[in-house]
């Protein structure tokens, strides 16, 4: 058993011994624990990792491991991390443990939730941690389908009917995806390894054809705009740790899908179809910032947020050079670690205040002082303020997609770039409303501040955002180390 | 020579059905619930002593041939029976042993089983269309079974006209492959059927029969007519057992004699595929009868195996049987689910099932695995069985067919989810109560779960299937 | 050139009375009518000279089925029972597609070139009969087992569905 | 063989013959009726056997042989499908094929 | 050149009493953590000091030079091989300089605060965001790096925020937090993109390389791709337009008042002294290039946007009854001047003169508008009141108050002595050498000016007596001794440093005199202010309301800020909200999110439409079976060409 499997095979574990257990808080306990577990052995490979590369080991690829698993079909399960699965890795432990914590409350069908919980998680690491197409969509799937359950039993509000557009908008991507997978698989000798597919070089045609399908089947996921309505309900509807991981953690995988078998495996079409995908990521960046101006619901704002920032993740990648990418994949975990925050924050609000509505809330920062002060904190990681992840991320971004002196990029470059505008007056207004002014509801005088796991949760998830924030070089370091054979790849390409 | 091993499945369930009938005999005036037992009994030794080897030849001058494949078929069939069995144990001694009917019930169970068995293994046409009849005609008595309802009256009759057409049909098809290569053995057709267009009118009429047996559209409509009104379990085997046989037959008749008739069938399949996935589905969205319901997804699955046959070489071929088998244990899971609450209860609504996790979770999780293995979803079989089915569509390039199935997937898991959602979302005033199944109704359920949740994962079952079918 | 025309004439015959058959507004007029459809068919094996067939077919078809029909016909109808008609528009597109149909399967009939196979026409009945008991190739014994297992299983289905429901008293 | 008429003479006999089968079945309203136009179709297949084994391959029996069964298997199915026929309408008290519709949709 | 390694320490200390007094502040005596603060300020301060003199006694000139140091400069952010955000300590004259004066004014606040934010549940989280703010605008000075700067840019404007929302249950501070925050917001979006078209066209973002002589923008002749400008006089302009924007000018000025809404400390420390000089800063960081590109075209604009500023803050200013918001148009109108005098400078000798007179303005302004400030505190502090209207009459309560306020006055007037008529009266001839309309503007505003401060000197002070609820009385000892140092430099600073030794954009020695011709007007126009304002507002008289309503419509658009806040509402709300947020939300819920739906729902309806395909009738299945079945028979035997039509 090589120690990248382990990360799957720990939650599966985790979960068959859940199904043994009758007791809620042992449940809960036997959840934080395997996932604590889980969390170690993460930042285990970490440090594994970078021990290797400091020692000089410079193959793309670290801790792979190759079994065949259907022999005639050529499909392998085939793991193995460089730096930027790395980073998602740790994001998804982070985050999924911070989940755990704030769900400590789940009264009903506690086990069945962790479970849930769990698988979505097993789904996320195998996806992060494959490298062959088949096992990646595999993987993908076990990642998206729990959240129907996870959404439609513990949700609020229209839950059935956001779970079953979520699930459906999600899998019919992934179904589109599976035609691209496909093509990609016949049009390279009939492989599913992406190493090895990304040797190759798939003809032009069928780049063009498959390339979109890739996109956009990872891009639903990752909410690029027009495909990103799943997002706003789905989010809305969802419970706490379920929007956390969600938003947190699953879209990741969208936008690392579409950057690692669309972009890495069909270049050439990656840099003829640029400009059109450029240009719906920058109409995504602002669309979801204005979007989130009129909202009332936090979970809308959050969501239309998501929208915004993950049109930027998109928008970096189209960009189509390193300082851009290394924005992305920043921004990706920045997003991850940020929204999973605001999420926890909102879970925590509504589980006081029973109201999503920023109207009729006022004043917490009186009230609820951690929980205010953290959801300030974020906001500002959000609106890219400096010291905090998203700016970090963010420049990246900006000063990627300004290394392009042509026209049309120029103009969508300004648009993104004018979203950090927009994107203050919403997390501002909110803030305003919510936070600031007077207290509007006698009652809320008397709500209980932020319990221990809260605390843990919330704190497990904001701490990185302001370690990334102040001192992003090892970071950048690890992710543009891995970039660079992708970049290598690209620029092969005339870009 | 005849080596008349060579038959011993045959061999063996002929002798099976004989002894129910001496049992029927020798039980007379007394509580026939031993049948039951008996009879399942039997039938898994049969399904063991299937499992060992066996020769490959023909006999009869070629009437009829076995190799491997269709060998290990007739095994997949045997242990979808077998688990039918299983699952039926309660629903046969409760309900058909006071009704005096038990026997019976178990040899036209068999006797249309030793039909299928003819019809995979048939050499010539009229083997073929004998073991063709015998798999229908009775299934007709079967879907008639639940006497003093008019509904499996009404199904029974539906039944047995629509065969009756559609043999017809398929006979005038087959009269013209024989008017043109002047045999009816399969061998000696492939050496005379030319592609020519009464070729052509042949080779489509005889396969609307086949079709009308898996379910193609257009020549569905009896489906989800007869699998609601017949008994449960009588709909079980025929969604599952009987339509696995066709898909087989089918395949196997084409690859015999189908070589020069690509341009001929292929469209034509193409286009029942799309068609059947598309109406399948549609129909299935809004059915409100548990039964129904499953009729309609049966007949969408139908059309996603046609991606296999329509890729006519040995991946698709593999493809096919891997699939069917994967289909058969997910079916026989949610049917096995419903056949029980419908027993206890008498419910067969999908609102029955609001809040069924709550009283009831472990039929509940038995049939959410098997609604996600028909929706294709992973870790369970059924992804594999459509991913491998896809993947031999697209090897010959039939992308636009598979963006049509991935999009049929989507929608077809829109309304397994709605089970889903009545299942663990819902909660109701009146769910099921909690209820115990019988120990062998559990062993089935069991068998078609665990084959749900690694016949996928476990590749040397794929590797097995692949090694069948390196010689068509 | 006699039998040529008594070909035509019971070859006219067959299609009138199939017609009729299919067009009568009684049932049991229809059933009737297909027994002589099914005596002309027989008469026309006689002219191919298959007699083994043709008594089959009379004794069997006009005999069995023939004659069931018409008691089935008898047990559930009046024997003036005429049927509804359904309305003409559904007639009309019915037939033309079908017409459609039947001339698109003749004219591609018409399009092959049968070719005749030359050898004896020598069909006796103690062929038949050898054939159908020969164990090795063009024998028939396999399909004359399975059809007397399909009779059987056919038999049970029909007894169970007609001896009709047996409550707990009767089985006591 | 008989002098002076052709396979597709025969032929066209038995495809009209079979396709007035499939029109009796597509308009009638009895379940006799449709049992009846079954039988039509199904004794066109059989001449269509008979006529190829005589016309075209006088030598061997096959399609001689397969009218043979199909008769078999006609009588069989008819048999079968008048017992449901029958058990239908001593319930219902119809053979009407428009008042089989409570399985629909 | 010495070691200026210890520089770090004056941000390390501030960062520390930050983090203590923000996370733990809550647990801890409110006392302890102000203390916290203002000590760790004030070795930031001494520490300031010593690099002063270290920089400019002991290093002093290089090879005729004042040198630029680093003292530390680390890459933080690596963009590209070539391009790295680095963040680091930059010691070169005006740096030193602003070093000097944020820890002084920083320090003079804390001092302040101790006593001014008494008894007020925030304090700790007061102290907190001064730290803040103090590490922000020192990194922000030091930057040795665009970037940093940006970087440090955007937290300072978030600490004006959390500053300005300090009062955070009044929703009037909280708009005013929000409203400072988005506009500055805006601006810097400009600076950002500014930034960003650095990035690729001058490929580095370093402060050094940037202003070089054989740097990108210097030495490269770039085509014109703009209004004739080209892509860095675009880029500069951009930058520019963030700088205008933190720094109040005209358009983007209408932050500033509201702004006022923070504590009053506050107000002196960020909205006067500091942040909002930081617009000057970044311009005369970036002189030698925006000297330097197109020929200085840009710099015209800088010039335009000062003047314009200018003249508009000080008729606004006459009209105010909110002595916060007349010191803060009166802010905006003196950073209007030294904008205008950057934008009149040139580079060698006495050509540099307005760079060093901006600069200068900028040294004694901050001097003497804390020291408004805290004077105008003092007053609110005992009157509880910010409107002029309410008072009256506090000379003989508040001597301390009123003595420092009147030469913070004098100061700002440009009376002889007092600092600012040193530094102005260099801008005036700045201003006059290089275009004589820029010079009337100014030399009207400085009239206006001393009109408008001793409106409220008078007013205040003097004037009529009011009736209060409490006596006032004079400040505690720990607020009014800031006011008291704070006074002493402003009467000293103007005469007794040698500025132009100091700071030139050439960074070699100049020596000023003072040109008697213009000052001799400027001073009399000065005068003039005062005397009328002397005549208006010593004594309680009618004359105010004649004049004004002498002025009829254009005062009512004077006192109502000539509508820019509405025109700014009208554009957030009418077009912005209205006109663009809410179609794109109601865009997204019907059309995006409706044709997903619409999607599903055509599915369903379809599904219901073909519903009765399935008829449950035996003969209609037959007949669909066969006529499917002749379908797709004939479909196959078409393609197969077994049926051809035409023959």
């Amino acid at each position: 058993m090589d120690i990248l499997s382990l990360l799957v095979v720990i939650p599966v574990i985790t979960v068959l011994v859940l199904f043994f257990i009758n007791d809620n808080q042992m449940v809960r306990i036997i959840s934080a624990l395997g996932i604590g577990i889980e969390t170690i052995l993460t930042l285990f490979i970490a440090k594994g990792f970078m021990a290797e590369r400091a020692a000089g080991n410079s193959s793309e690829f670290l801790f792979t491991r190759d079994t065949v698993w259907f022999e005639s079909l050529n499909i392998h399960y085939f793991v193995g991390i460089d730096g930027i699965a790395l980073a998602m890795l740790l994001l998804t432990a982070i985050v999924l443990l911070a989940g755990i914590f704030i769900s400590w409350n789940i009264e009903d069908l506690t086990k069945e939730f962790y479970v849930s919980l769990i698988i979505l998680g097993t789904g996320v690491f195998g996806f992060f941690i494959s490298l062959d197409l088949f096992t990646m969509f595999l993987f993908y799937e076990v990642a998206v389908i729990p959240m129907y359950l996870l959404i439609g039993i513990w949700g609020t509000g229209p839950k059935e009917y956001a779970a079953m557009k979520l699930t459906l908008m999600l899998m019919g991507a992934s179904a589109v995806l599976l035609v691209s997978i496909l093509g990609i698989y016949y049009y390279s000798g009939m492989t599913f390894n992406m190493q090895e597919i990304a040797q190759m070089e798939m003809p032009i045609h069928a780049q063009r054809f498959f390339f979109p399908l890739a996109f956009v089947g990872f891009g639903v996921l990752g909410a690029l705009f027009p495909f990103h309505t799943w997002s706003p309900d789905g989010h809305a509807s969802a419970p706490t740790a379920v929007s956390m991981l969600h938003a947190g953690v699953l879209m990741k995988l969208g936008t690392y899908g579409a950057f690692r078998v669309a972009m890495y495996l069909m270049p050439q079409a990656a840099n003829e179809y640029s400009t059109f995908f450029m240009g719906l990521a920058a109409i995504g960046v602002i669309y979801g910032a204005f979007g989130a101006i009129r909202q009332t619901d936090l979970k809308y704002i959050n969501a239309y947020s998501s929208v915004s920032h993950l049109g930027l993740i998109f928008f970096g990648m189209m960009a189509l050079n390193k300082t851009a990418y290394t924005g992305a994949v920043l921004q990706m975990i920045s997003h991850g670690l940020m929204t999973a925050v605001f999420f926890a924050l909102i879970g925590m609000l509504y589980g006081r205040t029973h109201t999503r509505d920023v109207r009729k809330m006022g004043g917490l920062l009186k009230i609820l002082p951690f929980i205010a002060v953290v959801y300030v904190i974020i906001g500002m990681a959000s609106l890219g303020l400096p010291g905090l992840s998203g700016f970090v991320a963010e420049m990246n971004i900006f000063v990627g997609a300004f290394q392009n002196p042509d026209f049309i990029h120029r103009v969508f470059s300004v648009l993104a770039v004018s979203a950090i505008v927009v994107t203050a007056v919403y997390i501002l207004r909110v803030v305003g409303m919510m936070l600031m002014g007077p207290v509007k509801n006698e009652a809320f005088y008397k709500l209980p501040k932020a319990v221990w796991y809260e605390r843990v949760g919330a704190l497990l998830v904001l701490l990185p955002v302001i370690a990334i924030g102040l001192a992003p070089m090892w970071l950048t370091t690890l992710i543009q180390e891995s970039l660079g054979h992708i970049v290598e790849h690209l620029a092969a390409y005339g870009h | 020579m005849n080596n008349y091993l060579l038959m011993r499945d045959e061999f063996v369930l002929l002798g099976i059905i004989l002894l129910l009938l001496v049992a029927e005999i020798m039980l007379i005036g007394k509580n026939r619930k031993a049948v039951v037992g008996i009879a399942t009994g039997l039938f898994i030794v049969h399904t063991l002593v299937g499992f060992l080897p066996l020769a490959e030849g023909t006999m009869f001058g070629g009437s009829f041939r076995t190799n491997h494949l269709l060998h290990n078929m007739k095994s997949i069939m045997n242990v979808g029976v077998v688990i039918l069995l299983l699952q039926t144990w309660t629903w046969a001694r409760e309900e058909w042993s006071h009704k005096g009917r038990v026997t019976e019930f178990y040899f036209l169970i068999f006797s249309t089983l030793l039909g299928m068995y003819y019809m995979i293994s048939s050499g010539d046409f009229l083997m073929f269309f004998l073991g063709l009849e015998l798999a229908s005609l009775p299934v007709a008595g079967l879907v008639a079974y639940d006497l003093m309802k008019m509904r499996s009256a009404e199904a029974g009759v539906k039944f047995i006209l629509m065969a009756g057409v559609s043999s017809a049909v398929s006979l005038f098809g087959i009269s013209m492959i024989y008017g043109i290569s002047g045999s009816l053995y399969f061998s000696e057709i492939a050496q005379n059927f030319h592609l020519s267009g009464l070729g052509a009118l042949g080779l489509l009429f005889f396969m609307s029969g086949l079709a009308f047996k898996i379910s193609l559209v257009p020549f569905h409509f009896w489906t989800p007519d007869v699998y609601e009104g017949a008994p449960v379990p009588v709909t079980s085997y025929l969604s599952v057992i009987s339509k696995a046989a066709a898909v087989f037959a089918l395949a196997i008749v084409l690859f015999l004699i189908g070589r020069e008739f690509v341009s001929v069938w292929k469209p034509a399949i193409y286009w029942m595929a799309v068609l059947t996935m598309t109406v399948g589905n549609l129909f299935a969205l809004r059915q409100k009868n548990m039964k129904r319901f499953l009729a309609f997804s049966s007949v969408a699955q139908a059309g996603f195996i046609l991606l296999g046959i329509l890729s006519y070489d040995q991946m698709g071929m593999t493809s096919v049987v891997y699939f069917s088998a994967i289909y058969i244990f997910s079916n026989l899971a949610t049917f096995g689910v419903v056949q029980v609450i419908s027993l206890k209860t008498g419910r067969e609504q999908m609102d029955d099932y609001n809040g069924l996790y709550r009283t009831n979770p472990k039929l509940a999780l038995v049939m959410l695995l098997g609604l996600f293995s028909l929706a294709g979803i992973p870790p369970v079989a059924g992804f594999f069985g459509k991913f491998f089915l896809f993947m031999a569509a697209a090897a010959h390039g039939y992308y636009w067919l598979v963006i049509i199935g991935v999009i049929n997937v989507t929608i077809s898991l829109y309304y397994y989810l709605l089970v889903v959602r009545a299942m663990f979302l819902r909660k109701s005033d009146t769910p099921i109560e909690s209820f115990q199944a019988e120990i062998p109704v559990k062993i089935g359920l069991a068998l078609a779960v665990v084959g749900i949740l690694f016949l996928g994962l476990y590749s040397p079952f794929y590797d097995f299937i692949l090694n069948l079918t390196t010689n068509i | 050139m006699g039998t040529k025309i008594i070909f035509y004439i019971v070859a006219g015959l067959m299609i009138l009375f199939s017609i009729l058959s299919v067009s009568t507004t009684r049932v049991i007029r229809a059933a009737v009518y297909l027994l002589f459809v099914m005596m002309l068919m027989g008469g026309i094996y006689f002219l191919f000279g298959y007699n083994f067939l043709a008594g089959v077919q009379l004794t069997v078809y006009s005999g069995g089925i023939a004659v069931l029909i018409v008691i089935a016909v008898l047990l559930v109808h009046n024997i003036d029972h005429r049927m509804e008609k359904i309305p003409l528009i559904e007639y009309l597109w019915k037939g033309s597609v079908l017409l459609g149909g039947s001339i698109l399967t003749i004219f591609t009939i018409n399009q092959f070139p049968f070719k005749r196979i030359a050898g004896t026409e020598d069909v006796s009945v103690s062929k038949i009969g050898t054939q159908l008991l020969s164990l090795g190739e063009g024998g028939f014994i396999l399909p004359f087992e399975v059809i007397s297992i399909l009779l059987l299983a056919v038999m049970v289905a029909a007894i169970i569905i007609a001896k009709g429901e047996v409550t707990k008293n009767e089985e006591k | 063989m008989i002098e002076g008429i052709t396979v597709y003479d025969v032929l066209a006999v038995s495809t009209i013959i079979f396709f007035i089968g499939i029109f009796g079945f597509v308009t009638r309203k009895n379940l006799i009726s449709l049992l009846i136009s079954t039988e039509l179709m199904l004794n066109a297949v059989a001449l269509n056997f008979v006529i190829f084994n005589k016309f075209l391959y006088p030598g061997q029996i096959q399609g001689y042989v397969f009218s043979l069964f199909l008769i078999a298997v006609a009588a069989a199915e008819v048999a079968l499908a008048i017992a449901i026929i029958i058990s239908l309408y001593r319930m219902d008290n119809s053979v009407d094929a428009d008042d089989m519709d409570t399985l629909k949709g | 050149m010495g070691d200026f390694t210890y520089t770090i320490w004056i941000f390390i200390l501030p960062i520390a009493a930050f983090l203590i007094t923000g996370l733990f502040g809550s647990k801890m005596p409110a006392k302890v953590s102000g203390w916290i603060g203002t000590a760790s300020i004030t070795v930031a301060l001494m520490l300031a000091l010593r690099t002063a003199y270290q920089y400019f006694i002991q290093v002093g000139f290089v090879e005729g030079h004042r040198p630029t140091v680093f003292a530390y400069k680390e890459v933080w952010m690596n963009f590209t091989e070539t391009l790295t955000f680095d963040m680091g300590i930059l010691i070169d004259p005006i740096s030193v300089m602003m070093l000097v004066v944020v820890t002084f004014i920083s320090f003079m606040v804390h001092v302040y605060s101790i006593g001014y934010m008494k008894g007020d549940k925030g304090y700790y989280r007061f102290f907190a965001f001064l730290s803040l703010f103090s590490v922000s605008m020192l990194g922000l000075v030091v930057a040795t790096n665009i970037f940093q700067m940006y970087f440090f840019w955007e937290l300072v404007g978030v600490s004006s925020y959390l500053l300005i929302g300090f009062y955070y249950d009044k929703p009037s501070a909280v708009a005013a937090a929000k409203k400072a925050f988005i506009v500055t917001r805006f601006a810097d979006l400009g600076f950002l993109i500014g930034i960003l078209l650095l990035s690729y066209h001058a490929g580095t973002f370093d402060f050094m390389t940037l202003v070089s002589e054989d740097g990108p923008l210097l030495a490269q002749s770039a085509p014109p791709v703009f209004m004739g400008l080209s892509i860095f006089g675009v880029a500069l302009s951009l930058i520019f337009i963030g700088g205008a924007g933190k720094s109040a000018m005209f358009p983007l000025h209408i932050w500033l008042p509201d702004a006022m809404e923070g504590p009053t400390p506050v107000s002196a420390l960020i909205h006067a002294a500091t942040m909002v000089v930081a617009g000057v800063y970044l311009v005369a960081r970036l002189f030698p290039a925006y000297h330097g590109v197109d020929g200085g075209v840009v710099l015209n604009l800088v010039a335009w946007t000062g003047a314009i500023s200018s003249l508009f803050a000080a008729i606004i200013a006459m009209t105010q009854d909110d002595i916060k918001r007349v010191l803060a148009f009166s802010t905006m109108s003196q950073i209007g001047y030294m904008m205008l005098s950057l934008g009149v400078s040139g580079m060698e000798g006495h050509h540099g003169l307005g760079y060093m007179a901006s600069m200068f303005h900028l040294f004694t302004h901050a001097m003497f508008k804390a020291l408004l400030f805290l004077g105008a505190g003092s007053v609110i502090h005992a009157v509880h009141s910010n409107l002029m209207s309410d008072m009256g009459g506090l000379h003989k309560h508040m001597k301390i108050t009123s003595w420092t306020f009147l030469i913070a006055c004098l100061a700002i007037s440009g009376i002889p002595i007092f600092s600012g008529f040193f530094s102005k009266d260099e801008i005036l001839v700045a201003a006059f050498e290089h275009n004589k309309v820029l010079w009337a503007i100014e030399y009207i505003v400085a009239g206006i000016t001393a009109f408008y401060m001793f409106r409220i000197y008078f007013g205040i002070f003097w004037g009529k007596r009011r009736e209060y609820h409490h006596t006032p009385h004079e400040s505690p000892m720990v607020m009014a001794i800031p006011l008291m140092i704070l006074a002493a430099l402003t009467m000293v600073v103007g005469w007794a440093i040698p500025f132009g030794n100091y700071v030139m954009p050439d960074r070699m020695a100049y020596h000023g005199h003072i040109e008697w011709s213009l000052a001799i007007p400027s001073v009399a126009i000065g005068a003039l202010g005062i005397f009328v304002a002397y005549i208006f507002y010593f004594k309680e008289t009618s004359l105010p309301e004649k004049v004004s309503s002498a002025f009829g419509q254009s005062y009512g658009w004077a006192k109502d800020k000539f509508y820019f806040d509405e025109i700014y509402q009208f554009f957030a709300h009418k077009m912005m909200f209205a006109g663009v947020a809410a179609p794109i939300a109601w865009f997204d819920r019907h059309v995006v999110d409706g044709f997903m739906n619409g999607v599903g729902w055509m599915t369903e309806t379809f599904s219901y439409l073909l519903e009765g395909w399935q008829s449950g009738k035996v003969r209609q299945y037959g007949f669909s079976f066969v006529a499917g079945l002749l379908v797709i028979l004939f479909a196959v035997l078409y393609l197969n060409g077994f049926i051809d039509f035409k023959g």
